[in-house]
This record gives structure tokens, C-alpha cells and sequence, in this order.
């Protein structure tokens, strides 16, 4: 069902893989039988018009789900190199969090110091020595390209930033416990063009360390930012391919529709 | 060009009607000034004929309160290390027990949960005060005399106690909501960075909720220093200047109950003194309410 | 790409979950501290005063003989001075709500209104009764009636009407404030069509917690002067010879059921003390007020969506 | 429809209830009513002496005399009064039941009691070295009531002078409540608590002066006159005015007068002798206003001299 | 400044026209010197990236920003055939109100029935007659293509309907007294494609009985719907003109690279 046309001869190049993937939000089945593959440090955006499941499907991957009550995970989604399914119930969704982190599409700081806000993950680690949190601040902060706008006002809180700042802030924060993925749940939707800009070229540099999964309405976007993307409409993966293929060349007649703006 | 064409005209019908309603509404609102103007006045005036009599350096200084006996003295400390006693004990019980149901109730507790246990907390604080009283007296003095067979039959000690746990839900109920107002985003964050519920609670969401959470801790001090019948009834009415919780005392509020209950005559110094008690602790709880507004103002949620 | 060193995130998490259980218990024992306070005094108060529960308990005066002597005019007391208490708190609470939350400019004198509600919900009881008794005994001359009870506990309740009113109005989303003012409909038209009735089971709820407080209080009651011993009941308006009029109830002497328990709990025949079962009436309204008053609001959550 | 309002003293409050109940109920067909108050007897006097009618007592019961000041705002507010005893009250002094005490002195109530003791006694061995050495714990009642006043006239000597550091309640039950479950407690109150908790509570014989014998508190030693001086009688006062003009105060009043000697026993008060109730009546049907007192109590006084006495208002 | 490639020569087709316009909140100057004219009976679409003011201005026309302390006009918005200011102070915003509606960006129902939804702008301007409003109620709701669907609940809350449904009544309430102009806030941005659709048809059937400006992040759905658009960045008018030419000839680079997607 699946167009996947990037070649499977690259099996140690997947991060992650969903397979046969349900989700039900109480009754409402709001993804059908999703497969789709995640490449190691690779940007993989998914677009779809509103309601499609597009942060559904992202908030699965950090178990994101399992804080409201009544919701049901089916199917797999397998962790690499451990091969971990980390729908697994035996699976505790803390160590999957941990290991995956998000970018929320409002930036939400802490009501903290910008300092606290970067080095909370991990102090709930239980690190507490001092040098060691000054320097994984700094290269998160580095990271997330605002190191040099906030070095001298790290006491200050991170409320007190724009927004495009806040939003690099929440991205040094996921940085800074070393993550395998990070999920972007529309980050750019609630920023100004120059803020999006800065964080378009902040994913695409974020993608030579750590594996990168973005939503996106924004199609453009997805096109410069991603290398593969996976089209969604009503729960369903209806194309999922090499990015630059899809949109010169989409396969369905709807994913052409949505990508040429005929609707949505 | 400021020709206004009739149809986009101002209608004097209309805007009458509409000033004549908010007048009354603000008068509406007024009230709420005239009633403390009200406070205020007869406060003071009753107070000011008061300190003809008593002298304000003896009113602050004297180490004993007993105005109404022959050998009469004014000292105000009597009644406030009281109060501040039974008030810290009640807070003892209150703050910590509330700000711990508050969390659980608000991050631990499932939706049914919390939606049968806010109710029952809520009735607690809808009991009227007497029927507290009568059980600090009757139920809880005992009880701590088992424990502690030296303890007076009227103490400080149980009607703090009680007090405490009547004042719980006044802060669990708004604490919970100050943290139930913090937007899912910031938990969502915590969560996402691999937070376990308790740090989530402890680091993100009880700091982000503190000015509500502070301003529930003013009401309860509040309550706590004004609350009258259960003092009244359970500790004592016996104004030692002490401030150990194990022996009975007299407070601002059940002074002035007490003495109510007697109806003195209107213009004797003796009347007089549940005005000089009232005002101190209106001072005392517009103090309070002062430093909770700046507080409020100074903390606002930053989310 | 970092090898996910899981043994150690393992053991962390497994540390903070130990914590994660130690504080949900400690959650639950608080919760119990209150829940079985509560319970405690029921039952206490039903072992002491279930056996005098009784129709003529609640239909007979007091009397001097504890197995005698009933509520009947403390309860009527109750409801009469609730009766006024409501009739002066809703109106001007809800008006005092609706005019800050919906016309009142950002000012000086707004500042020291609102400064000044939250003041006064901290005020004790003890110093409205002084207000009371000064105010409406002594200078408006209402005598020690139904009527000054009442008014002195509209006072008293008063700011957790307008601070109810004000939370229900801010619950309306500003997008219907939006569509009534696109509409062309002019404050108060908004106020009366939409803020009020949208917003009445909120008020209705606090209304009703602010009367399950009054209707306990006890300490300003003494203080404008409830009797203790009253043997019959207010007159009915347009009955009796001559024909009573519409508000005379108003101005009789009055007891409540407090007061009356209050009483009851300091004779020397212990006998009496049972008669606290008064207290278990005064409990059960003050609960059954509450729970309406949850139910409400529960009910208004569920239906309520904008 | 006219109210017969009555206010004033705890201690007689229980008497004035049976005397409303009753008398509403004798009454039924005429539906008279009865309202009565529990303010103390000074607050009864300030409701019963006030300039405004509309909030003035018709009846008020005092456990003592009415007082000079008193006496002076009625007379500014020209209310005219009738002073009628209607029985004997005792003070009694009671310990816990757990306490070998039996007896006690005036004198070592004085030196407990006086202002001079307050925050210096603490210790039943420094009142009397044949006490036993263990805290001492005060409980009475308020201040505003009759029974302080008779009390602290009768043991120190002079009225209200007391130490105020005891618990103080305007709802004698707390001073039961207190000395019940206090070993080392002292109190002092009505008959009709100790009374109605002689299972808690031991009163102590009082002996007059050092070396004469201690008497107990019971109806026999109040009615010969023998337990002094912590014995008095107690009081309503009638608005003479309103007992002339409005038939049913008359009514209530004689109605109270005629039964009180019942009413009295029934709530565990020592009553008068059934010539005294009749000369009290008597004095009631001709409307002698005054008091007998010159303004405060007197120490053992007798009720058939008093109602022979002069009055002046 | 504005390219304004309309015809001059048509005056008696300008409903309304903004002159030298400004717009403070408090001390932000969101709107500087706007000029643009709305065309009688024609759909104006104003379009810009997020924050560029496009809400701002059209809550200006029916003097939504009186409601809020702080904010200040200047310059004028010259209604026909009255010729006259609406901003000026002497004006009532709530005449204004009346003969300018609003629909908003999420449907706003009363939660009263959908009836009484429809018949309050007729309620509050005195009518009370049951048959005339019967009769406008039926024909506002058939303007707004929603009459059948809802002929045999009119009873039923407002807020059990669809959401497109909702938006729809949203119109028929706006319509049902007869404005002069129809202000759309981002009126499909909260629906799903089939109920955009529904309401873009509806807009287009709208403009032969009245003046629509509607404010739109979509610039697809502009093309479609408009008959002029207006370009707006941070608080300017960058380019005003009829639709059909701005998004094939577009005069500025700026506008070019909004309408093709490169920033936004
Ligand atoms: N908590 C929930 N309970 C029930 N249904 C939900 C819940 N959250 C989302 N849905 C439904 O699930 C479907 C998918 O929602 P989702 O938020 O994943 O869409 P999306 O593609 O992210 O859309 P958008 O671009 O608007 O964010 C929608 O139909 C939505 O209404
Ligand atoms: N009440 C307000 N107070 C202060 N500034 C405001 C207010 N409302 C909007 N603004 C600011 O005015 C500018 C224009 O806002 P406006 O809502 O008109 O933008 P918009 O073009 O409608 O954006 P969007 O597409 O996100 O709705 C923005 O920078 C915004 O931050
Ligand atoms: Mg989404
Ligand atoms: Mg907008
Ligand atoms: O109420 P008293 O009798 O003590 O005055």
C-alpha cells in the first residue's frame, strides 16, 4: 500500500520503523494501519491537512499518549539498534522519552531560568555537578544556535525571549540530554518568517548528529527542510517517499492535489 | 469631512439606557467599598475612645490582657501570640496537607479520582465551624490526652489541629486549580524530556502555579487567623501570652465572640475593647490581603 | 550516533518511580486525613444525636425538658434569615460581578474595588457581626430582627458571590463576547442575553456555597443578638389579627440553628447535649447545599461546550 | 401582637424558660408569646435600661442586684423597675472528682482568686502547704456574669477584682468540662451544673472564715442559710411600666411568681419558701419599683429581710 | 505607495475606503498607513504571513478594537453612500455593527438554539414579531445554504451542528439582518476540506448580494474566492490589486515570493 520507493537495501540506515500501526483515541480509530520507516539522521516530514493524524502519529514515538486515559496503541514501532518495540507495554515510557525528544509547535519554556530551562533534562537525570551541567548547557545552547544571543543573560527567564528564541531554547532543552530522535510537531507555525527561517536552517544542520521527524502544514517547508516525506490524509499513509521525488513527482493523484494546493 | 451621516449617529435613547445600567451596577459594586468604609468607621470610631482610655505604648507593651476585671490591663500581645499560635498551628496541619492533596489530586490522581474526592474535600470546609469546635473539644482533646495525659483540657494544640484540617480544601481546592491552569504544554514538555510525574509536579507545574497557589495560602492564613468558634469553643478563652500550642489561649476573634456573648454595656470601656481587638485583626488580615496582592501581582503565571 | 546506555537510564528511572510511589501514597493519606476527619464527625455527631432525630424534633419549640424540646423555630429562623441573606448577596454580588467583570474601566477606582472584594473575603465573621450590630441595629435602627441577621450575612457573603460571579463570567470564551458586540448588541444586551444566562450555574453554584456559609455562621449572629429561647414562629404575611403584613416576619426576633445548638451544648443537663442532633440538621443542610451545589457544577461542565 | 421579651442572666435563664414554655402553653388560646435572650445579667440590664424602645426588654433576670450605673441609665431612660427574687443560687466551688481536696477556705480562695495571684500561683502548694504539690488550673465563668461578680465579692472582697489569667467562658459547661478532666483544676459555678454533673465533679465544703466548719453546697444548707457566703439570690427585674400598662406582662410575670418555686426545683435551683414567693407576689401587685441593694451584693443576705426592706431606685 | 491597479474610474462601485489608516495597540503601531478601497459587491481578500495585521484591519471596519482599552485609530474608513468616517467618534460602533457583520475565525454559536442564533441581530434592533422573524430566519439560513439541513431542528443548540455547519449558521447570523458588508476572519481555517469548500462556494454566491473582505493565510483559497487582494507585511500594505493579475504578475518581489511560497 505503501509507495515506499527509497531502496531497502540500506537496513542499518533505519532508525525506526512503524509497522502496522492503529491508534485509537477512545472510539475514534485516528490512524489506520500506518508502515512507515524512520532514516538515521535523516529529516522525515509528514504532511496532510488538518486532522489527518499527522501529530497523532508523531506523538506516538515518545509515548506522548499515555498521559491522557483512554488511549490505544496497535502494532509496532521499533526502536534501533536495540529493536525495541516501543509500544511494548513492558517498555517504560519515561526511557523511551528519554531517548526521544519534542519540539512542541508552541514554544512552551519552562517558567524557568533560561539556564534551568536546557539543563532540566538532565537534572532529572540526577545531574547535579555544576561543570558538567555549564558545559552540556553550553553545547546544547550552541546546538540550538542561541548561545551567542543568551550567554549573558542565562539567569533570565525563558519567557523573556522572542519567540523564534523561545522556540531554539525548547530545541536546545531536547538537545541537551543527547536524544537519538527528536520529534518537531509544527514548530514554525507560531513564529514569524525571519524566527522560521532560523529554525528551518537549525533542522537542517540538527540532522548530522541526531534523526529528525517533523510535522509540517506547510509544504514548502517540508520540501526545503526534509529528505523524505510521508503524506497523510484521514488516518492514513497515503505516500511516503524521497522528498524531492514526491514533489516533482508524486505517485497519487491526491498527494499532487494537496501539494499543488487544489485543497486543504 | 467630520460630516457624521444620521444613520451612524450616536442614539441619545441608547446611550441613556446604557449609562442609567452601568451606574447601577457600579453602584452594585460600590458596595463593596461602603461595606469596608463601614468596617473601617466603626472600627476606628469605637477604637478612638478606646485609646483615650488606654495609652497605645501600654496597649502594645503590657503583657496581660484582662480588661474587663478590676485590676484592668490592655496588653494586645496576649491576644496576638494566640492568634499567631493557634494560626501557625492550623497552618502546620493546613499548608502541607493541602499543597500535598492539591498536587496529588491535581498530577497523580486519575479523572474519577479527583472528581469524587474535590467534592468530600469541599464539604469539610462547608461544615459550619461550631460543629468543628464541639469536635476539637470533645473528640480530639481526648484522643491527645491519651497521648499526651498532660495536656489541658483546653488547648491551642486540638483546636489548631482541627482548624487545620477544616482549612485544607480552602487551600487544596484553589491550589489544585492554579496547577490544573497551567497549560498542558508545560507538562507535555516535562514529560517529553523523559520527567517522571513527581519531578513534573515538583519542578515544572508547582512553580508555574505559584502565584495561585500562593494566593490560596493567604486565604488560608487568612481563615486561620479570623476563624473564631472553634478557638472559642476548644481552646480555652484564657489570654496567657504564651505561644506554646500545649496550653489554652485567647485570640483576637474568640475575645471578641466571647465578649459578645455577653453583650457589655454599649459605652464602657469593656465594649470598647472588642473594637480596639477587631481592629487589630482587620489590620492584621488587610495586611495579609496586601501582601497577597502584590504576590499575585508580582508572580503572575508566566506561562 | 551515542550507544543508548540503557542499564543506567534503567536504574534511574527505577530510582525516581520509587519516588513517584512514595509521594502518590503520601497524596492518598492526606486525602484520608480530610475524607476520615470527616466521616468522624458524622459519625460522632449520629452516635450523639441519631435517637432524637424525629419529625417532633423538627416540628416542636424548645423546651426546657431535653426530650422535649425541638428545632422548629431555629430551622424557620434559619430559613428566614437565609431568605433575606440571598435576596440582598445575589443581586448586588451578580451586579458587582458583571460591572467588573464587563464594564469596569482599568483604573484607580476599579483597583481599589477589586482590592478591596478580596479584603473583605478575608474579613472574620466575628468583625461583620460588629459592622452588623453597629450598622443595622444601632444606626439603621432594624432592631435585633430577621432582617439585620440577614443583611448582616449578605455582607458577609457578598464577596464570594462577586468572586464566583466574576470566575463564571471569565469562563465565557471572549469569541461570544465577540459575535453579540459584531452583532451590533450593546453592553448591557450582551450582559443580559449572553454573560448572565451563560453563566447563571456558575453564579447559581457559588450562590449557593456562599448560603452553605452563612447558614453555619454562628459567631456575628451572637453578636447582633439572636435570642435563645423563642416559642413561636414569625408571623405569615396577611394572616393572624390584625392581618400581618408582607415584610413584619422580617422584623421579628429571631434564633438559628447554630445558635441554638450553641445553647443546647451549654446547658448543665446533658441531656440536652444530644439535642447537638441539631447540629446534624444544620450539618445536613449545609452538605446537602454543597452537594447541590457540586451537582450543579458538575452538570455544567458536561454540558456546557463552546 | 405584643411580645413579652425577656433577656439577662444565664443563671436564670433556665428558670425564665420553663416560665416562657409553660406559660405559652397555659396560654395557648391567647396566643401570647415569649422571647427569651441569654446576654448576662449586665447585658440583660443594657437591653432592659435602653432609651430605645423598640429594642428594650420587658423582663430581664440578673443573678445580682441591679448596680449603681445601672440603676443611673434606667433612670436616664425613665424606666421604672421591680426587683423580685426569685431564688436562691450557690456558687459552688468544684475540683476534679480524682482530687483528695474536700474542703477549702475563703481565705485560700482569696489568696488563689485575687488579682495579686494572677501570673504568681501556679501551684496548689503555694496557696496552702497542706495542698499537694501539683499545678494549679483556674476555670470560670465570663466576666460579664453574675456569678463572677458574686463570686469575687464574696471570696476576694471586692467586685470583679480577680486574676484573669483562668479560663474564662460565658458557657459554664466549659468550666465542667475543664475541671472534669483536669486533675488539678479548681473552678467555681452555678448549683445546677454541679448539680446536673455530680458524676464529674466534687464540690468542695467552703468554710467562712479559718477554723469555723466547712459547709457543703446542697438545698438544705442554701435554705437554712448555712452555706455562706457563696449563696445569693437571684433576680428578675420588671419594667414597671409595662407591667402596668400591658396586661400580658402582668400575666407572665404573675404566672412566673406563681410557679417559680416549681420551675426552680425542676432545673436544680434552690427555691424560696413558699411565704417569701407569696410576699413576692405581693410586692409585684402593687408595683414597688426599687431595689432593696445599695448597688452591689451583699454577702449572706436573707430574702424575708430583703423584701421588708426599704426600696429606692 | 499602493500599487493600486484598479481602475480609478468606477466611484460608484467603492463600498468603503481606507485612507491613511493607523492602528496602535497601546504602544505597538500595528497598522501604518493604510490605503486601500473595497469594491461594492465584490470579494477583497486581504493575505500576509502571520502577524502582518490582516485581523487587525478588518476588526477595524466594524470597531471590534472599541471593545479593548488602549487601542487607537487614526485616519479614516469612509463608508457609502453615507460618506461618512466610521472611525470618527461620533459615530456609534454599534450602528456601524449593524450594517457591517462578522464571522469569525472559529464558528461562534450562542449556545442558544440555532434559531435564536440566527434571530438575535433581529432581536436586539426591537423585533419581536414571530412571523417576520420566522421569515428572516428561514431566508438568512437559505443564504447561507443551510436551511436544509437544519429545517427540522431549528430547536436543537447551535452547538450540536458540524462544525462547517456551525460556520455556516455563523453566516446565516450575520446575514439575517441585511449588512452592508460581510467581514471573514479566516473563516475556514478550523474546518475540515469538504466544509471549506462549502463556505468558499457560499462567500462566492454571497458577493452578488453584499461587500465581503475576508482575511485568509491560504493563498489558494484567496485565488479562488477573491476579486481583489491585498498583500500585507508587518503592519503594511505591500501591494493591493485585483486577484486574477497579482497572483500570475505580481508587481513586487515580496509579494512574488509570499504567493509562491518562499517564505511564510
Ligand atoms: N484527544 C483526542 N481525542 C479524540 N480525538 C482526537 C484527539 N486529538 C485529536 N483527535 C482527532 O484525531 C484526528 C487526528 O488529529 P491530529 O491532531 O493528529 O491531526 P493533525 O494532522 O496533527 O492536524 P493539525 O494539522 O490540525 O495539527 C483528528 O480528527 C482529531 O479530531
Ligand atoms: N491585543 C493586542 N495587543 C497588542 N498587540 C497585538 C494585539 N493583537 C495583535 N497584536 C499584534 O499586532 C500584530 C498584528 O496582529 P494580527 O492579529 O492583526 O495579525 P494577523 O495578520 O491577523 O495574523 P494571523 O494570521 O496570525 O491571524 C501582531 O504583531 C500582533 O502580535
Ligand atoms: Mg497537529
Ligand atoms: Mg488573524
Ligand atoms: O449570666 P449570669 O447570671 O452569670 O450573669
Amino acid at each position: 500500500m505503501i509507495a515506499n520507493n527509497v531502496a531497502k537495501s540500506e537496513p542499518a540506515s533505519i532508525k525506526a520503523e512503524v509497522k502496522n500501526f492503529n491508534f485509537h483515541y477512545g472510539a475514534f480509530h485516528a490512524l489506520k494501519n500506518i508502515n512507515m520507516p524512520i532514516h538515521e539522521r535523516k529529516v522525515t516530514a509528514l504532511i496532510g491537512p488538518s486532522g489527518c493524524g499527522k501529530s497523532t502519529l508523531l506523538r506516538s514515538f515518545n509515548r506522548m499518549h499515555d498521559l491522557y486515559p483512554g488511549n490505544r496503541y496497535e502494532g509496532e514501532i521499533l526502536l534501533q539498534p536495540d529493536n525495541t518495540n516501543l509500544l511494548d507495554p513492558q517498555v517504560d515510557p519515561i526511557e523511551v522519552r528519554m531517548r526521544i525528544s519534542m519540539v512542541f509547535q508552541k514554544p512552551n519554556p519552562f517558567p524557568k531560568s533560561i539556564y534551568e530551562n536546557v539543563a532540566y533534562g538532565l537534572r532529572i537525570r540526577g545531574e547535579n555537578s555544576r561543570a558538567v551541567l555549564d558545559e552540556k548547557v553550553e553545547s546544547a545552547l550552541r546546538g540550538a544556535a542561541l548561545w551567542d544571543e543568551v550567554k549573558d543573560r542565562l539567569n533570565s527567564l525563558g519567557a523573556n525571549l522572542s519567540g523564534g528564541q523561545q522556540q531554539r531554547l525548547c530545541i536546545a532543552r531536547a538537545l541537551a540530554t543527547d536524544p537519538e530522535i527528536i520529534l518537531f510537531d509544527e514548530p514554525t507555525s507560531a513564529l514569524d518568517p525571519i524566527a522560521t527561517a532560523s529554525i528551518e536552517e537549525l533542522v537542517t544542520e540538527l540532522k548530522n548528529k541526531v534523526t529528525i521527524l517533523i510535522v509540517t502544514h506547510n509544504m514548502q517547508q517540508a520540501a526545503r527542510v526534509s529528505d523524505f516525506t510521508a503524506y497523510m490524509y484521514l488516518g492514513e499513509m497515503v505516500e511516503f517517499g524521497v522528498t524531492d521525488q514526491m514533489f516533482i513527482k508524486p505517485q497519487k493523484k491526491q498527494t499532487e492535489d494537496y501539494i499543488t494546493g487544489r485543497f486543504g | 469631512m467630520s460630516v457624521v451621516s444620521d444613520r451612524l449617529k450616536r442614539s441619545r435613547v441608547r446611550n441613556l439606557r446604557e449609562f442609567g445600567v452601568e451606574t447601577l451596577l457600579f453602584l452594585a459594586a460600590f458596595v463593596s467599598v461602603v461595606v469596608t468604609l463601614g468596617i473601617v468607621y466603626i472600627l476606628i470610631s469605637e477604637s478612638l475612645q478606646f485609646f483615650q482610655h488606654v495609652s497605645l505604648v501600654d496597649f502594645f507593651t503590657d503583657t496581660q490582657w484582662t480588661p474587663l476585671f478590676a485590676d484592668a490591663h490592655y496588653g494586645i500581645l496576649v491576644l496576638i501570640s494566640g492568634t499567631l499560635t493557634s494560626s501557625a498551628v492550623a497552618l502546620a496541619v493546613a499548608l502541607p496537607l493541602g499543597t500535598v492533596v492539591a498536587i496529588y489530586l491535581s498530577e497523580f490522581a486519575s479523572f474519577r479520582v479527583r472528581e469524587a474526592a474535590k467534592p468530600v474535600l469541599e464539604l469539610l470546609g462547608g461544615i459550619p465551624t461550631i460543629v468543628f469546635g464541639y469536635f476539637a473539644l470533645i473528640t480530639v482533646t481526648p484522643l491527645l490526652q491519651k497521648i499526651y495525659p498532660d495536656l489541658p483540657g483546653f488547648n491551642i494544640l486540638s483546636a489548631g489541629l482541627v482548624m487545620g484540617v477544616m482549612i485544607v480544601p480552602y487551600v487544596s481546592s484553589l491550589a489544585e486549580d492554579a496547577m490544573r491552569a497551567v497549560p498542558m504544554a508545560l507538562r507535555e514538555g516535562s514529560y517529553a524530556m523523559g520527567g517522571t510525574r513527581l519531578q513534573t509536579a515538583l519542578r515544572v507545574v508547582f512553580p508555574a502555579a505559584f502565584s495561585g497557589v500562593a494566593s490560596a495560602y493567604v486565604l488560608a492564613i487568612s481563615r486561620a487567623v479570623g476563624e473564631t468558634m472553634i478557638v472559642t469553643v476548644a481552646s480555652g478563652s484564657q489570654p496567657n501570652l504564651t505561644f506554646n500550642p500545649a496550653e489554652s489561649a485567647m485570640t483576637l476573634a474568640s475575645y471578641i465572640a466571647g465578649v459578645s456573648q455577653g453583650d457589655l454595656p454599649h459605652d464602657s470601656i469593656g465594649y470598647q475593647t472588642i473594637f480596639a481587638a477587631g481592629l487589630t485583626l482587620f489590620a492584621l488580615t488587610l495586611a495579609l490581603n496586601i501582601f497577597g496582592h502584590w504576590m499575585r501581582k508580582k508572580y503572575r503565571e508566566v506561562y | 550516533m551515542q550507544e543508548p546506555d540503557l542499564l543506567a537510564i534503567r536504574a534511574i528511572i527505577t530510582r525516581h518511580k520509587r519516588w513517584d510511589l512514595f509521594f502518590g501514597v503520601l497524596g492518598i493519606c492526606c486525602l484520608m486525613v480530610g475524607v476520615l476527619t470527616l466521616v468522624a464527625l458524622f459519625v460522632d455527631m449520629w452516635s450523639s444525636g441519631a435517637e432524637r432525630l424525629s419529625l417532633d424534633f423538627l416540628s416542636s419549640f424548645p423546651s426546657r425538658r431535653a426530650g422535649q424540646a425541638g428545632i422548629l423555630a431555629a430551622w424557620v429562623g434559619s430559613v428566614l434569615v437565609m431568605l433575606v441573606t440571598a435576596s440582598f448577596a445575589i443581586p448586588l454580588g451578580v451586579a458587582a460581578g458583571v460591572y467588573l467583570e464587563e464594564y469596569a474601566p482599568k483604573n484607580w477606582l476599579t483597583d481599589i474595588i477589586e482590592i478591596n472584594v478580596s479584603n473583605l473575603a478575608g474579613v472574620p465573621s466575628i468583625v461583620y457581626g460588629l459592622l452588623g450590630l453597629g450598622m443595622f441595629v444601632y444606626t439603621f435602627g432594624l432592631g435585633r430582627s430577621i432582617l439585620t441577621a440577614g443583611l448582616t450575612l449578605a455582607l458577609l457573603i457578598l464577596p464570594v458571590v462577586i468572586v464566583v460571579t466574576r470566575e463564571a463570567i471569565r469562563a465565557i470564551p471572549q469569541m461570544i463576547r465577540e459575535a453579540s458586540y459584531a452583532c451590533g448588541a450593546t453592553t448591557w444586551q450582551t450582559v443580559r442575553d449572553h454573560i448572565v444566562p451563560y453563566s447563571s450555574a456558575g453564579i447559581l453554584t457559588g450562590v449557593i456555597i456562599g448560603m452553605a456559609r452563612a447558614i453555619g455562621e454562628t459567631a456575628p449572629l451572637i453578636v447582633v443578638g439572636a435570642v435563645t429561647f423563642i416559642a413561636y414562629l414569625p408571623p405569615v404575611p396577611f394572616t393572624g389579627e390584625p392581618a400581618a403584613g408582607l415584610f413584619d416576619w422580617a422584623r421579628e426576633a429571631f434564633t438559628v440553628l447554630p445558635i441554638q445548638m450553641f445553647n443546647w451544648t451549654a446547658r448543665p443537663d446533658a441531656a440536652f447535649h444530644a439535642n447537638a442532633a441539631a447540629g446534624l440538621v444544620l450539618v445536613a443542610m449545609t452538605v446537602g447545599m454543597n452537594a447541590l451545589a457540586i451537582w450543579l457544577r458538575y452538570r455544567l461542565r458536561k454540558n456546557i461546550k463552546w | 401582637q405584643s411580645v413579652v421579651r425577656v433577656d439577662g442572666s444565664s443563671t436564670v435563664f433556665p428558670i425564665s424558660e420553663a416560665a416562657a414554655e409553660d406559660f405559652q402553653i397555659a396560654r395557648r388560646e391567647k396566643r401570647l408569646r415569649v422571647t427569651v435572650g441569654m446576654s448576662g445579667t449586665g447585658g440583660g440590664f443594657k437591653k432592659f435600661c435602653m432609651a430605645d424602645a423598640s429594642l428594650r426588654v420587658d423582663v430581664t433576670g440578673a443573678s445580682r442586684p441591679i448596680s449603681t450605673g445601672e440603676m443611673a441609665a434606667c433612670r436616664a431612660a425613665g424606666i421604672r423597675f421591680i426587683e423580685l427574687p426569685i431564688a436562691f443560687d450557690a456558687v459552688t466551688i468544684v475540683v476534679s472528682k480524682r482530687n483528695p481536696l474536700e474542703s477549702i477556705s475563703i481565705e485560700d480562695l482569696k489568696k488563689i482568686w485575687e488579682p495579686a495571684a494572677q501570673a504568681k500561683i501556679f501551684n496548689w502548694r503555694q496557696v496552702n502547704p497542706a495542698f499537694p504539690d501539683r499545678a494549679l488550673k483556674l476555670y470560670g465563668p465570663g466576666t460579664d456574669s453574675g456569678t463572677f461578680e458574686y463570686f469575687t465579692e464574696a471570696a476576694v472582697g471586692r467586685v470583679k477584682a480577680s486574676r484573669g489569667d483562668y479560663t474564662a467562658s460565658e458557657d459554664d459547661n466549659v468550666v465542667v468540662q475543664g475541671v472534669s478532666r483536669d486533675n488539678s483544676g479548681l473552678g467555681y459555678l452555678g448549683y445546677a451544673y454541679y448539680a446536673e454533673n455530680t458524676d464529674k465533679l466534687k464540690a468542695l465544703a467552703i468554710s467562712p472564715a479559718v477554723g469555723k466548719p466547712a459547709v457543703l453546697p446542697s438545698e438544705q444548707s442554701v435554705m437554712d442559710g448555712s452555706y455562706v457566703p457563696m449563696s445569693r439570690p437571684i433576680f428578675i427585674y420588671v419594667n414597671a411600666e409595662a407591667a402596668g400598662k400591658r396586661p400580658e406582662v402582668r400575666d407572665f410575670v404573675e404566672f412566673y411568681l406563681k410557679h417559680a418555686g416549681a420551675f426552680a426545683r425542676e432545673v436544680k435551683y434552690v427555691p424560696l419558701r413558699d411565704v417569701d414567693y407569696a410576699q413576692v407576689l405581693e410586692n409585684f401587685g402593687r408595683l414597688r419599683t426599687g431595689t432593696a441593694f445599695e448597688g452591689h451584693s451583699e454577702i449572706g443576705v436573707k430574702v424575708a429581710e430583703l423584701l421588708k426592706r426599704e426600696v429606692k431606685e
